[in-house]
């Protein structure tokens, strides 16, 4: 064989001829980036989930995830991690100690936990029942996606894109349906992206302008809430506790996610003598799990795996559950404003979708265009944190079902 | 069961757990606050007590690093002079 | 099966019904939390702790720590890393990969090294004897613990409490009796937290007025030190490089531990060339390791393995051993005053038994309770810190001849 | 051997080693602090040092940020003027 | 057996007694560490590798890193990570987790990329090919190792220390000959650190003074480029981006390291809305990496390994390595200079060896002790960037051929 | 074929792949450099483009730090008057 032969064997040029997927990959990747870097759509995941995806699929660089198949040996037992490293590269050993194992979602929730503020949803509490009823879309696009054929588990996972919150997105597809993840996840954070176009399209089409312009500040002065918080603090110490021991209890499978959420948030309200603590997790623990996510996301979308029908399916219905979500949560305010005489702005269920803080400024926004003097943001917020809890229980009951 | 009165079933009790797991919410945020209102009162106005929460916040980081910075510039004898209103 | 019932069974309900050490456990987890966050007691360990022990204790969490036998196979293998996430979910892969391997501790102990300066020991060598003297609680209390039925592995495990330094109880603990590493982390921490209680009944009992007055500065004029650092950088450079090669060839088995104490010490000295490593070794890797450290050894802590009478006695000895340290150090420095015509403070033979910085301080507040411009905290700082040393050096010896 | 006579005996190796490392540790120390006075002395007075160090460890992280930041906020212009006694 | 005989035993003074060679790395240990304090050769990496090679050779302390055949097993299997750090300790956890698997160097290329401007490459593209020239030392040491009896794979790795680039140097080792590993990490960084002598040596060697003197700045007066960047920014973002493709597509065994490398310099340059990732690869994450790398490597050169012949030729070879680079990339300037009207100084074919950014910094005091006025540096840093590049394709070729 | 005279081949195929890959990036600046002049102008002069970048680098971490930090100790009302060229 001569050297030119050689050389050209080295190349990965006859796998790119062999594989015309592998161009139409880069292309997605390189929209991804665009989507990321120009639109600054969710950048800080996005970017490194584009560029996994392009090394991914560049062949023979050995940095795409190995279906699971790859590393299971004879009777129940799989290559160890170090096995896998030597095996199939230092790609899957990330993927197969950070992700497959379901670490690094919680990983990050606990660093969301220390960046949430439960003050707005604590001094609005009733408002934090619309975080429940905008989890619907997830529940609908499971049932129609097991009607399209989907396996159950499938079908979870892509309801769970409804959830609008991208480490339980994640989290969920880990457990239910790992091949899917690529897709799903792009899909999730794609969408949190877009909530400044897709929730005004939802609300416009189901709000009247009157509703729109209810104001929640004079609400509030006509009808005033009993409980004034005396002690802050106090309040945010226990409360992360107290939640996080009933959450335990009622739902189990979310613990992972929701205990370390809580976890991270009562070391943020402790304050000062564990600020280290909750430095490193909104810091460096947060920062190095976002990029390891992203790449290692990014990596399990090869050719095969990423072109399908499927995918167009799954990017449809994110869309809808998200649709269907913000839909959920406005249809509860309506009824609610049926029966109660303290009305609500219809916003505030359309932020119960989660998607925080991004979908409380856009609603705050639309507010403020029917009426500049009505200020929603606190008020979104209170359903908006709800729906992350809201979503991460519907993943633990899903996990608990089908998992 | 087929798969769809399973998904069905799904629905159910998935959102019948999240709306239990929202009122517990509800309940236990104001079953809190009234027992830390009672026990642990430590009557702070809300507003004052926010501003002083952010103003510890960037205390921890940002005040202590300037004035530090400022104190062993000048081997500890010297301090920020001026600083007026905006 | 209705769905009430398939909800029901989802919850851990019934877990809590048929185990009512649950509650008992979320009653512990409660105090530890009260502890670390309302009375300040050790909270960037205790607050972990106690959370990582409330999950662990929530049924169907999966967040509790399983015992070693489930990770066994035939034949002297292990589960890998990759098959205990996915038997035993993260809380077993966290604890599997860096706390049952014996990592943490010593990158704690890295920290550690690079927080602390050696310079008050240096310019006062002589009192680092007494860091010797201070260990003797260590050993009494272990000899006691084999007397009460405990073997020898878990007496030293319960002794080492007297060492009064958390990683190295951790780690030896770990080592020889990893089932009692709950308990005993918490008594050292806790303990290290009741230093400003402890370290005053001790010294009261034991010391008259006249010894407590003992000016150090004053003795130092009387019969000044013929030895003044010229060159107080290259010494704090060669110190740890000449010590960690002449303890790891004393002492081999606590290398892990002294070795990187050393290490970090080293960074630290040679100063600004080494920045970043010192940075990151007291910043982002020491307060991941301690968020890890905290929440897996709390969820050790299931009801099973605490509510035993073991660890009454683990909670009794660790006192106990605190107790005659401080005892010994100060029963060093008297019979040392019998014969030396320079007198030394009692309590700097007290803050030998390490608790570093924090027994230093409230010996100092106590020499000044006696005589306000008695300041001893350089030179208490000396003991305390070669008490480090000491029971790292106990904790190999231990380790050599029971692990 | 009986539990008691070894822990005994672990007592008395133990407490010796720690003995011994310790006063090896007092050897050394001594030993390093003479072999550095007479082959690196580099006469500087212990306290001046100590300052010199405390500014250092202090300048490297924020002196040089609140240096930088006024150089940065002044477009490389501006510098902190009045600094005054305490 | 007497307490003293015990005592004794559990000391490593009988094993020092047994082998010599313990000493003599003692002392290898402390050159090292008096290379990296007090001559600053690269502190950031001798300083742990020497502690590392102390701590290593410290017989007992179970801190070295053990031959591959003792985690091998039955049936091309491995020891998993847990049963290694069971059976060897955290060192050779550490060692088998994060360098056997090959991961640390991309990690550390990230963080390298993050820290890269491509800016002065893409103000001179032309003189990136200079980097390509300066690579011919990899090979010529290659021949002549393979010649003097070494392995392909060992000539390899001993050839790669002429790329002057740590991560790359030591993942092809890792690749190619692990066992050869510590000493080639040695001798790349030595050569490093020893750039500022060793680039002047070869270059007043090969260099007339008025090739020296060339001034760039007046060659690009007379013969100004056609393509002035406008908007540098987004050349700056797409370059990564499209290299990243190529360079995976030609030669994709270099991905780990160039898509790492190209990764992190893309999340520079998109700027504040990723800031928190680039930060995080730059800072914590780089920094962790750099300790555990330089510990790890210097632990895997215990007397055995490290005490023989082929250490000296390594030594030896390696030099030779770069000085044979530093005079390809000189040669290269000379030829083009033949041929071209707008001539090039040599010193920028020297600096194509990499060893960024020192290697330019050298070439630009030449430079300057030659004319006052002729300041190369920009110049210089667009082969010395590219040199980068060029050792790791050579290095990805190397792995293609013999890995 | 013997070791060595596998090493020339693989001495000529290394070194003719760094020379293409280097033309590459060559090649590939060029065309990225002509495309974006082309398709993304935003005509900035270099100079002026690159102080703002090191400025809002360092704005991100310095600037902030000490502006937030004077307004914090301040609550809000302060900011620093006298910032005089160097
Ligand atoms: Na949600
Ligand atoms: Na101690
Ligand atoms: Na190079």
């Amino acid at each position: 064989m001569s050297i030119i032969e050689k050389l050209y064997h080295m190349t990965a040029i006859q796998d790119i001829v062999n594989g015309p997927g592998t161009l139409l990959m880069l292309v997605i990747g390189g929209v991804l980036l665009y989507l990321g870097i120009k639109k600054k759509y969710e950048p800080l995941l996005l970017i490194p989930i584009a560029f996994g995806l392009i090394l991914a699929n560049l062949p023979g660089g050995g940095m795409s995830v190995v279906p699971s198949e790859f590393i299971e040996l004879d009777g129940h037992r799989y290559k160890n991690l170090f096995e896998i490293a030597n095996d199939h590269g230092i790609m899957n050993f990330l993927y197969y100690s950070l992700i497959k194992t379901g670490f690094l979602p919680p990983i990050i929730f606990m660093g969301v936990g220390a960046l949430t503020d439960f003050g707005p949803m604590l001094r609005n509490l009733r408002l934090a029942f619309f975080g429940a009823a905008a989890q619907i879309g997830i529940f609908a696009v499971l049932l129609s996606s097991i009607a399209l054929g989907f396996t159950p588990a499938e079908a979870a996972s892509l309801g769970i894109i409804g959830g609008a919150d991208g480490p339980t997105a994640i989290y969920t597809t880990i457990m239910l349906a790992p091949h899917l993840l690529g897709p799903i996840a792009i899909a999730a954070y794609s969408y949190m992206a877009l909530v400044p176009v897709i929730v005004p399209l939802v609300t416009r089409l189901l709000c009247s302008e009157k509703e729109l312009k209810i104001n929640m500040k004079e609400m509030d002065k006509l009808y005033p809430s009993k409980n004034k918080i005396k002690n802050l603090k106090a309040v945010k110490i226990a409360f992360p506790i107290v939640l996080g021991i009933v959450v335990s209890i009622f739902v189990p499978s979310s613990v992972p996610l929701l205990g370390m959420l809580f976890f991270g948030n009562l070391i943020k309200e402790v304050g000062v003598t564990v600020a280290r603590l909750s430095d490193a997790a909104t810091g460096s623990i947060m920062n190095t799990a976002t990029i390891f996510l992203g790449l290692t996301v990014g990596a399990t979308m090869t050719s095969e795996v990423f072109l399908n029908s499927r995918t167009i399916m799954i990017i449809v219905g994110g869309f809808i559950a998200f649709a269907i979500s913000i839909a959920g949560g406005i249809a509860a305010v309506k009824v609610y404003n049926l029966l109660a005489r303290k009305k609500i702005n219809p916003l505030i269920g359309a932020t119960g979708l989660s998607a925080v803080p991004m979908a409380s400024r856009v609603a705050n926004e639309i507010a403020l265009k029917y009426d500049s003097k009505n200020h929603v943001l606190q008020y979104c917020m209170a359903s908006n944190i709800s729906g992350v809890i809201g979503s991460a229980v519907a993943a633990g009951v899903l996990i608990s079902f089908l998992g | 069961m087929s798969d769809l009165g399973f998904a069905l079933q799904l629905m159910g009790i998935g959102m019948i757990t999240v709306f239990i797991i929202l009122s517990l919410v509800v309940l236990l945020g104001n079953l809190i606050i009234r027992f830390v209102n009672q026990y642990l009162p430590e009557e702070v106005s809300r507003k004052v007590e926010q501003v002083a929460n952010q103003t510890s916040d960037f205390n921890r980081k940002k005040v202590a690093a300037i004035v530090s910075a400022v104190k062993t510039v000048t081997g500890g004898k010297g301090h920020v002079t001026k600083i007026e209103k905006l």
